[in-house]
């Protein structure tokens, strides 16, 4: 986990090797794409009477992943700052509840939507605010909002789930198909340009990574670094919120167990990306593929018939080869 | 969850009180011709809780010990727990008992053995308990019988304990009789023909262990034209969904899906919805709030088997208060479980709940 | 009498209760070169942080134009139109050249989006003006310090500035380099900038420099015209006594018909370092000179096995070693005083006696556990022998200033008692006290029969201390030429250019 | 969680102020220590006729924070050269069931203990193998043995306990007293002085944490670093071997789903406990009251007879809290 020594070793992480990007095309720097597509036609061979190549299972990967790949989004920022954010699914527990019992209470579509995304801002406020003015180290802020936010989430309710019927909320927020499109591929895609820009096309985004990078020289240079670390953290809890809004619209409830867990896909789906969990180095289309990758090896083993501890011995193996696979010759 | 305080109106259930007078029993109108088809731990058959109860001089007496429980629950986060310790409350509370502790193990033996130590600190008189894993936990039950503790186990008892030596009694639902139930309601809705696949939970937890037994034994011994074509494991409530949408994946035409209980029976749901699946068939056990709105609803969830946790909790109550007094207690007993269908779904609430359905559940059913 | 540009009045500042900067004037004219010198910790880059709004004192006003001005905090400095070229450089490894050159002032497209084509465009033309190769698209991270300093250089001079801080500009640079950067200096003189210039390096000083304003230990000492002091004067301002010209070179008497200590053969690195041979007798002191990226840097590390290695021996003491790793080199008797003292030196969030004692760690052992009597002594000893400037040994390395951290590294390495020592660029930063006891003390150890190898792109200093001098041009060995052979510093600058 | 920036801003994380501890007390540096006093004294107020102060008690907040202490100490390590391990708690798991298993077949105790450190010295080795020759970052290599592990776990018995009835193993790990003290506060003391030691007073430690605060300069140094990551991979293989034993010791048998979710409290202890996530600053004695304070917290929470929710909510907020009292003014 060490990246103090830039200087010697020559390359940096994964995804962004401007260094030989120019020269010769280095296929390490695309590992995550390599090992997806090889577990894409992997599957596809073995599994292909089974469904697995069919449209609508596809589709379902993508369903599946959509929550996984919007925390990913803004987990990509939050990473490259150098910071982690392990609220998230938490987060999404309590904002798939504050909607839905917003919507239950007669405020409507607009008000839940409100409500839940308010509620992953502000949890996101107090985590960016932790940080940058206690300078408490975000792990431990975000582990204590976590606990706090899953147990507010737990106790709303009493941990009974909040049905939602507003049809057009769950249409639009996870159910819905256009044409032959989910709905959710649409917030996938939309999320994931937005991001990419951002990261790399604004200032905003240098500056992201340019913090994560060296703070003090950023700071040096004029970044104004806290507000930068403040902002991603509002963006990880607004993702989340939303994220809740898509498990709530799928699932037409609210529940205090959605997202648990989610923490650690959401930030393996981003390292393995090609984010470096030093920050400075940071890459949402590679974290949108790492979390495909790790949403259709799930479904895959699934349809392949194993049991959940051989899927998990074969997940953990593919996450390890899957970095392994070209890394060898080069350290970071 | 005590589920003292109201936080919201219709979601959840509400702490319900008791008659303030006559005899403790279980709800009076649970059925009692309901067979209980489910056995005990060690074989014996089920004493039925319909036939436990403390009279008013009786609860007088309980009443002057001025004794102390604790519940000592694997996990609290579902409705299950909920209305069992709700029942455990308001029949403790008639019997002036006072409950010094609920703890959540969180399905860890390594959490529920530390409550068990951290619970003993205040050295109640009866521990009422469901042992996340029968194997694990043994040891700590042990060292609390020790203690002089009155112990009441739901579903199963720790391995090596003796019923009447270290243990009062176990009381479960009649689990096994709410897996022929879902099974019986699946057949019916396919017109006893067809293929179908089971969720199971992938971990040795005996409670469950049963309902998967019941529901396949009576699959392939009543009906031989419907098949079990996928079988499919989970580990987490919140995986029905992707393990259903693989079934689907590989089985298009499947007709119907039992689901272990109704959490992962709602992801079942979704991946029909994704899927485009309408007429698949799901049946579960346990009536959850969004299942009991599906099947109001007409929806695809079919039917299920409730258990009836609410008196489960006040049928381990009276079994401790009994022991209170010196008198003998079944070592197996078990509350009857409960056929769900859309036609029922109202009543069935009432009786497991006691209570109305919430206004959701409702309004749909109409 | 012109009136100064900037005006600082009474700076005070201390850190935890040691003060640091005391009641400290200093001022600047427009359109003047002002260097501002003074011994190691003497206060230099705190003042100078104080003015761009990286500290704040704890007393003093500034004035700019006569105006009184609050800066606190570097965005104030930037609107005062303030720059600063940062001792530690200020500059993110993970982003490109491009990038970190315009970070915060980036080109935009009409949509608001950074425009990357344009900054490219607009390095490359700033590059070729300072006449260095650099690609803009390479990570900083990637390039050695020189270029470190070269990209930090272009990145003050691209911005909108009225008065530029330069700390140590040419710490890393070769005489080329620091030409180029002199016509620049030139040219912002005459836009009229006030331009204040750190440096130990002393010919420069009076060179490039109209006044010269001498702190020492926190205190303002002296300012003077460059045109009425001397290079003595300095010196004595500086040190606050007199000194004996250290800089000198004189004629050494070693044995040269013994065999090597380390003999180096047909050393490869790709096309860094193309069969290099060498050999290094005992008491004797070699220099290596060439130009920035000639492979200086690149055959040492191969040699102490901390860089790659394609092919070549290594021969020590008659006896061929497989060198691996520092550790492997270590056992062998080599030490190796890097470049970059703050990536590969120092761990800068350990302690001085931490850090000192990281290499010889072994012989520290008493038992299971480390003598932590005998570190303390090894730790007090060479901060005194070496006049490191700190509170204690267990101030943390990153509090101290440049210089001292430079000699805590050299303090490293002495302590393990090498039998080669290697040094790259040792006295980067380091004050012309200093540089003199480093000087005194590399002759003292090949005296005492070490070898020694030594890289500098200071040529004084390389020939004042050299017994002979091996030059690197792309890659190879050149030219050998003994000490005693050469008459001129021209002579050497013109082989070291590949004539 | 930047600390490249370590030139400018002066001040290091907690717990390792070599700088000013000769000269003043800097409370500041002390904060986990404060705060577990604060707990302390706060339960023992409030709960001490319910039983919280009685030995027993305390004794048992011993009991069931061993582990996690145990599997603390060599994370410290782990973590201090800026690496991680998130695979303890399935190793623990793992060890827990391969002892249990050999012990049931006949091979005693001391076979147990053997195949169940055995067990975690194997993954650590590879989990070792896999950051220092691959160069895979420690947060992927360790999340795909965690679930490689764990699917193991529940696979080598089909998820089903395993009794163990071996008197002395159980005695020895975990569930015997010595007289009035309980033998998990024997191990937990022991290898906390060990630990200390190991870090404080041994070239091991000190390049552990030069490996950590620069890698480069300590390769330029002559630290083997990456015998030194390897070998701290190695040590908390161990130890959360060892926790298995610990685990199937107290609960009379191996199962899968002991340690689950351990890496985050084991990891929360640590930072809690003053030692940098980034690598260089390490504190054994903070880790274990770190550790011990989460436990007081758990403990005197469910004595005051809170919901689960409420307790969440709570552990949540006083995590943030312990850290930010007193950090308020500084900076890392
Ligand atoms: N943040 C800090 N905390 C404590 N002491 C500091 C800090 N920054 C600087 N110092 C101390 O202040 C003194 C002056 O340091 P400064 O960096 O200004 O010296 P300098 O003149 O630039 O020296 P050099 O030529 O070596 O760069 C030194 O003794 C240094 O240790
Ligand atoms: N033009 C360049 N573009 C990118 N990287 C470069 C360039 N030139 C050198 N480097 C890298 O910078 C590092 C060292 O640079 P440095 O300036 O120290 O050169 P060097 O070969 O060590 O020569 P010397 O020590 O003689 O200056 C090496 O890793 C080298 O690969
Ligand atoms: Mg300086
Ligand atoms: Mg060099």
């Amino acid at each position: 986990m060490q990246s103090k020594d830039s200087n010697l070793n020559g390359t940096v992480a994964v995804g962004s090797h401007t260094v030989s990007r120019k020269k010769t095309f280095d296929w390490r720097n695309y590992i995550v794409y390599l090992a997806f597509i090889g577990v894409i036609i992997y599957f596809s061979v073995t599994l292909h009477d089974q469904g697995f190549v069919s449209t609508d299972n596809l589709l379902n990967i993508i369903r599946q992943t959509a929550m996984i790949s919007l925390m990913g989004l803004a987990m990509t920022f939050v990473i490259s700052t150098g910071e982690i954010d392990l609220s998230v699914g938490s987060i999404a527990a309590l904002s798939s509840l504050t909607a839905a019992l917003t919507i239950q209470a007669g405020f409507g579509m607009v008000g839940g939507v409100a409500v839940g995304l308010g509620t992953g801002l502000l949890v996101g406020l107090v985590n960016g605010l932790l940080v940058t003015k206690l300078a408490i180290p975000s792990f431990l802020v975000t582990l204590g909002t976590m606990g706090t936010v899953a147990g507010l989430a737990m106790w709303i309710t009493d941990t009974a789930p909040v049905p939602i019927v507003d049809a057009t909320f769950n249409f639009v927020f996870g159910s819905g198909d256009i044409g032959p499109i989910p709905i959710l591929l649409i917030w996938t895609v939309v999320a994931t340009i937005i991001a990419h820009f951002l990261l790399r096309k604004t200032s905003f985004g240098r500056q992201t990574l340019a913090t994560g990078g060296n703070e003090s020289a950023a700071r040096f240079s004029g970044v104004k670094t806290q507000r930068i670390k403040l902002l991603v953290f509002l963006g990880s809890g607004f993702m989340a919120g939303f994220a809740g809004l898509l498990y709530a619209g799928r699932m037409h409830a609210g529940r205090f167990t959605f997202g648990e867990g989610d923490e650690l896909s959401v930030i393996a789906a981003v390292i393995l990306g090609g984010t470096s969990l030093f920050g400075g180095v940071g890459t949402v289309i590679g974290t949108v593929i790492g979390s495909l990758m790790i949403g259709t090896i799930n479904n895959g083993l699934i349809i392949m018939g194993l049991d959940v501890s051989q899927q998990m011995m074969i997940k953990g193996l593919i996450i390890i080869l899957a970095v392994a696979f070209g890394k060898k010759a080069i350290k970071r | 969850g005590g589920g003292s305080a109201s936080k919201t109106e219709e979601s959840q259930q509400k702490a319900v009180k008791l008659e303030e007078t006559g005899p403790l029993t279980i709800n009076p109108e649970i059925s009692s011709e309901q067979e209980i088809l489910s056995k005990g731990p060690n074989g014996e058959d089920a004493f039925s809780a319909i036939k436990l109860q403390l009279t008013e001089e009786e609860l007088a007496k309980i009443k002057e010990g001025k004794y102390k429980a604790a519940i000592v629950m694997h996990y609290t986060g579902n409705d299950y727990s909920t209305a069992q310790i709700n029942g455990l409350k308001a029949a403790f509370e008639r019997m002036g008992i006072e409950v010094v502790a609920v703890t959540d193990g969180q399905f860890k033996p390594e959490k529920q053995i530390a409550d068990i130590e951290t619970v003993l600190a205040k050295s109640p008189d009866i521990i009422v308990s469901l042992p996340v894993d029968p194997t694990s936990t043994a040891a700590s039950f042990k060292k609390a019988a020790e203690a002089g503790v009155k112990l009441v186990f739901m579903d199963v008892p720790p391995t090596g304990l003796t019923a009447g030596k270290d243990y009062l009694s176990v009381v479960s639902s009649d689990n096994y009789g709410n897996g022929v139930a879902a099974a019986e309601t699946m057949a019916k809705q396919l017109g006893g023909k067809g293929e179908i696949g089971v969720i199971f939970h992938d971990v040795d937890f005996f409670v469950n262990n049963q309902r998967v037994e019941a529901f396949e034994t009576t699959i392939k011994e009543k009906y031989p034209d419907i098949e079990i074509v996928a079988r499919g494991g989970i580990t987490s409530p919140n995986d029905g969904e992707e393990v259903a949408s693989g079934m689907l994946t590989k089985h298009n035409d499947l007709d119907g899906i039992f689901a272990i209980w109704d959490v992962p029976a709602e992801g079942v749901l979704a991946a029909a919805r994704a899927t485009g699946n309408e007429d698949l068939v799901i049946t579960t056990v346990d009536l959850g709030t969004n299942a009991a709105l599906d099947i109001a609803s007409g929806g695809s969830i079919k039917g299920l088997g409730a258990q009836l946790p609410y008196d489960q909790g006040i049928a381990e109550a009276i079994l401790a208060g009994q022991a209170l007094l010196g008198k003998e207690v079944p070592p197996y007993v078990a509350v009857p479980g409960l056929s769900v269908t859309e036609e029922n779904v109202l009543d069935a609430w009432q009786l497991v709940y006691r209570q109305p359905a919430p206004e959701v559940v409702q309004s749909a059913a109409k | 009498m012109e009136k100064p540009m900037l005006s600082m009045k009474n700076i005070s500042k201390a850190f935890n209760g040691i003060t640091v900067l005391n009641s400290v004037d200093f001022s600047v004219r427009k359109g003047e070169v002002h260097a501002l010198m003074g011994g190691n910790g003497a206060g230099k880059s705190t003042l100078m942080k104080i003015l761009t709004g990286v500290y704040t004192a704890d007393q003093g006003e500034i004035y700019i134009d006569d105006q009184l001005v609050e800066i606190n905090n570097t965005d104030d400095a930037r609107k005062n139109y303030i720059s600063m070229i940062f001792q530690e450089f200020s500059l993110i490894p993970t982003l490109t050249v491009a990038q970190n050159i315009f970070l915060t002032r980036e080109d935009k497209t009409s949509m608001g989006l950074i425009n990357d084509k344009e900054c490219v465009e607009k390095t490359r033309n700033l590059l070729q003006e300072l006449e260095v190769d650099i690609d803009p698209n390479e990570l900083v991270g990637n390039l050695g310090v020189g270029y470190w300093q070269m990209t930090e250089i272009a990145k003050a001079l691209s911005q909108e500035t009225k008065i530029l801080v330069m700390d140590e500009p040419t710490a890393s640079l070769t005489k080329k380099e620091t030409e180029v950067l002199f016509s620049f200096i030139n040219q912002l003189k005459s836009k009229g900038y006030a331009i204040i210039y750190i440096s130990h390096r002393m010919d420069e000083i009076l060179e490039i420099c109209d006044r010269i304003t001498i702190l020492r230990d926190g205190r303002h000492v002296a300012t003077e015209d460059c045109k009425q002091i001397d290079l003595d004067m300095v010196i004595q301002y500086i040190v606050g006594s007199g000194m004996d010209k250290a800089f000198e070179w004189k004629e050494r008497e070693y044995a040269t018909d013994v065999a090597p200590v380390l003999q180096v053969k047909n050393l490869s690195v790709g096309s860094k370092v193309q069969n290099v041979n060498f050999n290094l007798y005992p008491g004797e002191i070699v220099g290596i000179a060439g130009l920035m990226g000639s492979g200086r840097t690149e055959t040492v590390s191969a040699i102490f096995g901390t860089g790659p290695k394609d092919r070549g021996d290594i021969v020590v003491n008659g006896q061929p070693v497989a060198i691996k790793n520092a550790s492997d080199a270590i056992k062998a008797g080599l030490a190796l005083i890097p470049e970059d003292r703050r990536v590969q030196g120092l761990v800068l969030e350990h302690s001085v006696k931490d850090n000192i004692i990281l290499p010889i760690l072994s012989k520290m052992q008493k038992g299971l556990f480390i003598d932590n009597k005998k570190a303390n002594q090894v730790a007090n000893d060479f901060v005194k022998k070496l006049n490191i400037k700190t509170d204690d040994i267990y101030k943390t390395t990153n509090l101290l200033s440049g210089g001292n951290q430079q000699k805590i590294v050299l303090a490293k390495w002495l302590a393990n008692d090498p039998s080669v020592l290697i040094l790259d660029e040792p006295t980067i930063g380091v004050d012309i006290g200093a540089k003199t006891e480093i000087v005194d003390v590399v002759r003292e150890l090949a005296d005492s029969g070490k070898a020694i190898l030594v890289i500098s792109s200071e040529l004084p200093e390389l020939l004042a201390l050299s017994d002979r001098v091996l030059v690197m041009h792309e890659g190879r060995m050149i030219k050998e030429m003994q000490r005693r052979d050469i008459e001129t510093e021209e002579e050497l600058q013109h082989a070291i250019q590949g004539f």
